[in-house]
């Protein structure tokens, strides 16, 4: 059964029709690839989810129960944890008080020593190069800012977690910790949403691809009975596009490598 | 540009017509002081309906702002008033609002502060700097006769308010010959007590026991130096005040204030009532004296000391002891036969 | 000529054409939040019916009129406020300033005796120092425009005082050209009415010649037919404005006046590079100066603007009243001029508002006070319900910006 | 444990250790601009020094005493303002909000005659529900708050006016304990000096846990010899400031109440969640909402004890002045409050300061108006000097700040 | 020779000694990438040579004479054109906006229609998925938003452009898109500096490729004589890392694909 289901999900935003009728289904342990052009809606999805958003219609089911998820707290009490593209970071806290915001240890008197304890923790998990936590976010580079804002999705005990483009900005040792970091979740039963631009990670560790085209669905894929090239022609809605025309010359003119 | 009238027009405006159901402005400065809202309006009204019962008045108060009262001004004449009664928030500024209304035929009565500029119809009041030099006046003699030595504080009025001005000077043609040292002199930014109370707290470290007494240009800013005395724990000097608001009448009594200083507002607001019913219907009242080429009427304050609290505040009805000898107050009253 | 214009071929789009298509724009942008300066007019009417209602004078030509000339200085003050209001900052001082502003004019012109032209570019010109001298402050040394316009207040004030000296106030001649200009000078009727044949003709040509433009360059553009009627609703208003005040004395050249400048500075701020740069530098200033955008010269500009319309304002307040004294200036003059600006729609914190905002936003709010006014309240009373009245004036306002956040519009 | 701890591996990072580690950091964070409260501290310095020289009796014990007393109403406002600032918003109704206070205090206790912490409580309780209001008013309909304060700040005044009613002013008693609070009770010599020896070893022995803590978790951790070296500093400095206030009358409860007040609120900003969701909050909105931080709850918090401070200040102010008039919060007590949070350090876009801010706020615009106060000097020059003055102690602070962000700190 | 080359540039933010005696040459008609763990220093490096930060010490040489680049506009000037990490743009202003900030056209009477129709064809060119020009850039999509950044610095006539993981956030067709385009220019004899994580993408565009260790350089190399692993032990410091260690657990249990 799935964890997550969504079934006609719409969402406009003034003339712009972001999302129409999208339906998706998670289930525990599957880490499902969501794929699609820039502008192609995942994001808004993600924001659905995680509600930041409210969708227009649709109706979402978790657990089968149907439910409404009018604020990111209510996110967080179902059991969603969500990475955001935009990373959704405090940029005058520092890397602590990022990682716990809204979680912290021992409330009335916070335990600073317990949460920098767990912070370098985390974060040596994900491989990542950060110098100090002690200082405020607004000092990392990119990727050390999203290697925090996945390390804070792993804090408290979430069922489903999505991931927007986790490892765009991320290192290639990053990004290898964090690939196996979704197979564990997947390991531990956890439903894992993994959106990302890059084939080669989404072949790595996704089990289905949904691809969404223009605000809809555009396909659904079991991952090991499709190839690289349907899903792109899925994703631009041509066999010839952009991707298949540079790799047809990278070819004609030295035979070389495209991802 | 078309037209003769400053200021606008509208309604039937004018001296004479009929002059029941007429409406008269009555428009006055600020806030800071008490008086006006508590006294000058319901005694003006009280007249006025008892003069025109179907007279309306419309009062208006300028919050210490001279366009505001402009914009009052203004606003009145477009409802028709037949009369105006204005203590202007600037006695200068105040000419344009007599030209508008003098051009509309609408007669101006200056209350309580003279408009030099551009003369009013009548001016009626007591006098500013008459006020300031009683009280320091009145402070001075008290000093010469306990024989004391030293030097005097001088809190004045807010800088920006014209009223103030003329209070200080008065302050100093009394101050200045007295042979008191004037140690220290301060314009109390929109009269706040607060203020006050800092500035002399400050001139008790710097002069210590030299100070003789405070003249103070109000009733608030010379609550406000009481109030730094004490709270210095040193003995309070002898204090002036004006306005004769009720605290200050209780501070009176109990010895905290020296002085304070009574405005006849009953007699003011009912004789400006008057002037206004006539020229409302359309007569031209003269005035006892010329001031200001204004034909005017001057009336004078009298200063209250513990002495004659009780037969100036309270024997005249002005106040009521049931509103000022209350808890701590009673037994002072008592002591000055307050009933 | 394509079918569906360059602008128009994503298929998320909603498709709209011609007048019909304009008016469902307008639904589409309403339901979306995007309203503009509508929900402000709406306000305005609210606030207007009510007033009415209570006292029939309030709507009155007499009244009107006034009110135009009553919105004339704080309005101006509040054009420069929109200013640096749109790069994020704040001028406390524009209250001190315009007062200092009116003092040293009539010094000049009064005391001095020197021509007006000659006391009024002093002043100005003393108002656009003042702005430099702020922009230098806080680009050298990062003080926050806060606390550097704090200084400014009082120390303006100061200056003011110390200018008026013993006197206090100082009264302009009534018959100078510059008192009548605030107080007696309105515009002849047929000029009133070629100025809104002007502006109704202006739209239409304007909007035409744009529309040609993006058709030949294969955009969308407004339909004729959307043009004209806009245009000719403009003409009804603007008439009918023009006929109404007529009744009584008509439109003032104060009033002008200030409309044009408003005018003015809706352009500069919309259509020229350096109005561009105001918003970039109030929406992300770091992104701003990535962009080559000389970050220094854009808040100099902005403050040095700011103090010169306050300087203007000042003058004008001065010639409304026929005095400077030394209280000009002082009490709600900065509130009012920053709430105008809030009020049309004005962020706090950059990037966001126009020029017709501050014009909106100050006649809410002599509305307001011009309302009250004839109401006869009690001064504890009329403070409340001043009070109550702002408030409901902006949430108006506010619910529809509201809703365009929870439509996920910035 | 491993010879270097946890958080010092990174290479890049330079190493220091004990004592000489800790004041290479200071040094360290000088240089790029990160010096916290130190350029405020020196700012102080310059001007303390300057009226110093000017009159002899400005650093006198008594002009001192007097200095305490004075900065705390308005210095409990001013912790308010830091709360609202913190979230980026802003309370501009805390005068009115204190005069009023102050005046239902004065209508209760005096006219009622009901006993004072009657009165008090409901002064204060009065204050919580205006804070409530507000945050409703700015969750439901999203209105600035700089419009719902200013609306409020006429309706309090308003309403100020109101509850005084046809007195105007009413006298405190001064022999009553509040008023005794404000003016004459100071802490005996004794246990000020106990209170000093109490901070000096709570921060030594605070310091002293959470190092081993550290320790023991692997973390680097400040020597034991630079914690004694501090809490001995603290010492020095507490003993000093008590004896030297001893040698007139001392230090006032009233102030004590304030510095008690900065530390409750600099616990509770720094130890708690809510501190930290204030802070978040005021640095990112969007991103304290998506970690489920109840957004609506923080404004709502803040907006109360922004009002509860400020009601708490005007019974203090007008136990200061044994009365509650008129213009009680009137004038500059608006100003004076959000500038003395400015000056200590709080942004006005959200998200930095501290509750030392505060205190170190109004002691810098205290200092300035007693060291005005006593020098004499007419109305005029003494507006343009505080001006030139508050500028010179900004500026000195803001040069840091500006070469911090030049290193790169946000 | 080079268009640009540094000489012993450092740079310290606070405890953190970001960058330390880097050198770095770029030629007219090549591409360098510039490629490094997560923190190495790479957005440092980018925004010193685009005047957003001044460095500690060391000295800049463009076209033969040593330079100061105080502040971004001295960049401009120079003719140093910049894609930043973080993008850089205002939120509040809309596309077109953005696309000529601090460049529009007819400064004075601002010519919007020739800037939308330029911004049309410019986005075209890089295949964006914009549906309206004309809403502010804050409604727009992480890889829609980078695509405007990209196409602004395309504006203007540069000799250097410098692209901060220009495809991080970017669709597969909007990335060979400007793959393509960076061939482009080099063509058009621009020199180039591209970041990135993705070592196909540098492996198919760059000519040298220049790694960043910690905050100083690890070594260069000419792309055609260097394999994908060795760029990786020096991005990372060690043959075995968490890349090489996944691609060897994924090839022991399936033999699969890693980039
Ligand atoms: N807050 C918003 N306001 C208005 N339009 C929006 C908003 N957020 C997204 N959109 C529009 O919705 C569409 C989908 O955006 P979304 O962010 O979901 O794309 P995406 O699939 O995540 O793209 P990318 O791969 O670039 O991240 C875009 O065309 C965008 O312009
Ligand atoms: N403004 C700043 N203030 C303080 N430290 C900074 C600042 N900018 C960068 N740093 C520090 O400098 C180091 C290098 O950062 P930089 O952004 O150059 O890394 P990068 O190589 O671009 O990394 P990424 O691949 O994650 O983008 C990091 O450790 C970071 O913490
Ligand atoms: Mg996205
Ligand atoms: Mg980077």
């Amino acid at each position: 059964m799935s964890v997550l289901s969504l079934r006609g999900i719409s969402k406009t935003f003034g003339a712009v029709a972001a999302l129409t009728d999208i339906e998706l289904d998670v289930d525990a342990g599957q880490v499902v690839a969501v794929v699609g052009d820039n502008g192609a809606g995942k994001s808004t999805l993600v924001k659905i989810l995680s509600g930041v958003h409210p969708p227009d219609a649709g109706t979402i089911t978790f657990e089968g129960r149907e439910v409404h998820i009018p604020t990111p707290a209510a996110a967080h009490r179902l059991g969603i944890a969500t990475v955001f593209q935009d990373l959704a970071l405090c940029e005058n806290l520092n890397v602590i008080q990022n990682l716990f915001l809204g979680q912290e240890i021992r409330p009335l008197r916070l335990n600073d020593v317990a949460m920098e304890t767990r912070s370098w923790e985390l974060l040596r998990q994900l491989s990542a190069k950060i110098p100090s936590v002690r200082v405020p976010v607004a000092a990392l580079s990119g990727g050390q800012r999203q290697t925090v804002a996945i390390a804070r999705s792993l804090l408290g005990d979430p069922k489903v977690i999505i991931l927007d483009e986790p490892t765009a900005a991320l290192g290639v040792a990053q990004t290898a910790e964090v690939l196996n970091l979704v197979e564990r979740l997947r390991e531990n039963g956890l439903g894992v949403i993994m959106i990302s631009h890059n084939m080669a990670d989404v072949k790595a560790v996704a089990d289905t691809v949904a691809v969404l085209r223009l605000g809809r669905n555009n396909g659904v894929f079991a991952v090991d009975e499709v190839t690289t090239e349907d899903i792109i022609s899925a994703i631009t809605g041509a066999t010839d596009n952009a991707v298949s025309r540079r790799a047809q010359r990278g070819q004609g003119a030295q035979g070389g490598q495209v991802s | 540009a078309c037209g003769s009238g400053a200021g606008s027009t509208g309604g039937d405006t004018g001296g004479g017509g009929d002059p029941q159901n007429a409406k008269v402005a009555f428009l006055m400065p600020d806030l800071a002081s008490t008086r006006y809202e508590l006294q000058d309006k319901p005694l003006f009204e009280a007249k006025m309906k008892q003069l025109c019962p179907t007279c309306e008045v419309i009062y208006q108060n300028a919050d210490s702002d001279a366009s505001k009262q402009q914009q009052q001004a203004n606003s009145a004449l477009a409802q028709g008033v037949k009369a105006i009664v204005i203590d202007p928030v600037d006695s200068a500024a105040a000419a344009t609002i007599v030209k508008s209304a003098q051009s509309q035929q609408v007669p101006i009565i200056a209350y309580d502060r003279p408009i030099p500029a551009t003369p009013a119809d009548y001016y009626i009041s007591f006098d500013n700097e008459k006020i300031g030099q009683l009280i320091a006046q009145s402070l001075v003699d008290h000093l010469k006769e306990e024989k004391a030595e030293g030097g005097i504080l001088q809190v004045n009025g807010s800088p920006t308010d014209a009223a103030a001005g003329l209070i200080k000077k008065g302050i100093h043609s009394a101050v200045d010959p007295s042979g008191f040292k004037l140690l220290a002199e301060y314009d109390t930014p929109d009269w706040q007590p607060e203020k006050a109370q800092t500035w002399v707290s400050g001139q008790i470290t710097q002069f210590k026991d030299q100070i003789v007494g405070v003249v103070a240009a109000n009733d608030g800013t010379g609550g406000g130096a009481i109030a730094a005395f004490k709270a210095a724990g040193v003995k309070v000097p002898p204090v002036t005040g004006n306005d004769a608001e009720i605290a200050a009448a209780q501070r009176i009594i109990n010895g905290d204030q020296y002085n304070t200083i009574s405005k006849p507002i009953k007699i003011v607001a009912e004789a400006s009532a008057n002037v206004a019913w006539e020229f409302m219907q359309g007569k031209k009242p003269a005035g006892k004296t010329t001031l200001y080429d204004t034909p005017s009427e001057l009336f004078v304050p009298t200063v209250v000391t513990k002495e004659n609290v009780k037969e100036v505040l309270f024997d005249s009805g002005i106040m009521k002891a049931s509103e000022v000898c209350t808890g701590e107050y009673a037994k002072g009253c008592d002591e000055l036969g307050i009933k | 000529m394509t079918a569906v214009t360059t602008d128009r071929q994503d298929e998320r789009l909603r498709q709209s054409e011609g007048l019909r298509g304009a008016l469902s724009d307008v639904v589409e942008r309403a339901r979306g939040g995007d309203l503009g300066v509508i929900p402000v007019v709406v306000g305005l009417i609210v606030i207007w019916s009510v007033f009415q209602a209570l006292n029939p004078i309030f709507l009155s030509s007499a009244n009107l009129v006034n009110l135009t000339l009553e919105s004339a200085a704080v309005g101006v003050i509040a054009l420069g406020i929109v200013c640096v209001l749109l790069v994020g900052q704040i001028d406390l001082s524009v209250g001190s300033v315009s007062g200092l502003s009116g003092a040293v004019l009539a010094v000049l012109f009064v005391g001095q005796g020197l021509p007006v032209w000659v006391a009024i570019a002093a002043s100005v010109l003393m108002g656009a120092v003042i702005g430099w001298v702020y922009g230098q402050l806080f680009n050298r040394f990062g003080v926050p425009s806060f606390v550097i316009t704090l200084a400014g207040l009082l120390a303006f004030l100061g200056f003011q005082l110390y200018v008026l000296g013993t006197k206090g106030s100082i009264n302009l001649p009534f018959d100078s050209g510059l008192v009548n200009f605030a107080q007696l000078d309105f515009v002849p009727a047929w000029l009133s009415y070629t100025f809104a044949v002007i502006a109704a003709g202006w739209l239409f040509a304007g909007g035409y010649l744009h529309a040609r433009q993006r058709r030949k360059a294969g955009l969308s553009a407004r339909s004729t037919t959307t043009l004209v009627v806009r245009s000719v609703a403009l003409l009804a208003v603007l008439a009918f404005v023009v006929w109404y005040l007529g009744q009584t004395r008509g439109v003032g050249w104060m009033f002008v006046f200030f409309v044009a400048l408003v005018l003015i500075m809706h352009y500069l701020l919309s259509r020229t590079k350096w109005g561009r740069s105001v918003y970039a530098v109030g929406g992300n200033v770091e992104a701003a100066r990535r962009a080559g955008i000389n970050v220094r010269a854009v808040y100099t500009s902005v403050f040095v603007l700011c103090s010169t319309f306050a300087a203007v304002g000042g003058i004008l307040a001065a010639a409304r009243l026929a005095a400077a004294n030394q209280s000009s200036g002082a009490g709600d003059v900065n509130l009012n001029a920053i709430a105008a600006a809030v009020i049309g729609g004005t962020s706090l914190f950059g990037g966001r508002g126009t020029a017709f905002g501050a014009l909106l936003g100050i006649i809410v709010i002599q509305s307001i006070s011009s309302g009250l006014t004839l109401l006869n309240l009690d001064s504890s009373i009329r403070f409340v319900v001043t009070g109550a009245v702002l408030l409901l004036a902006v949430i108006v306002d506010s619910v529809s910006r509201r809703s365009r956040t929870s439509h996920g519009r910035a």
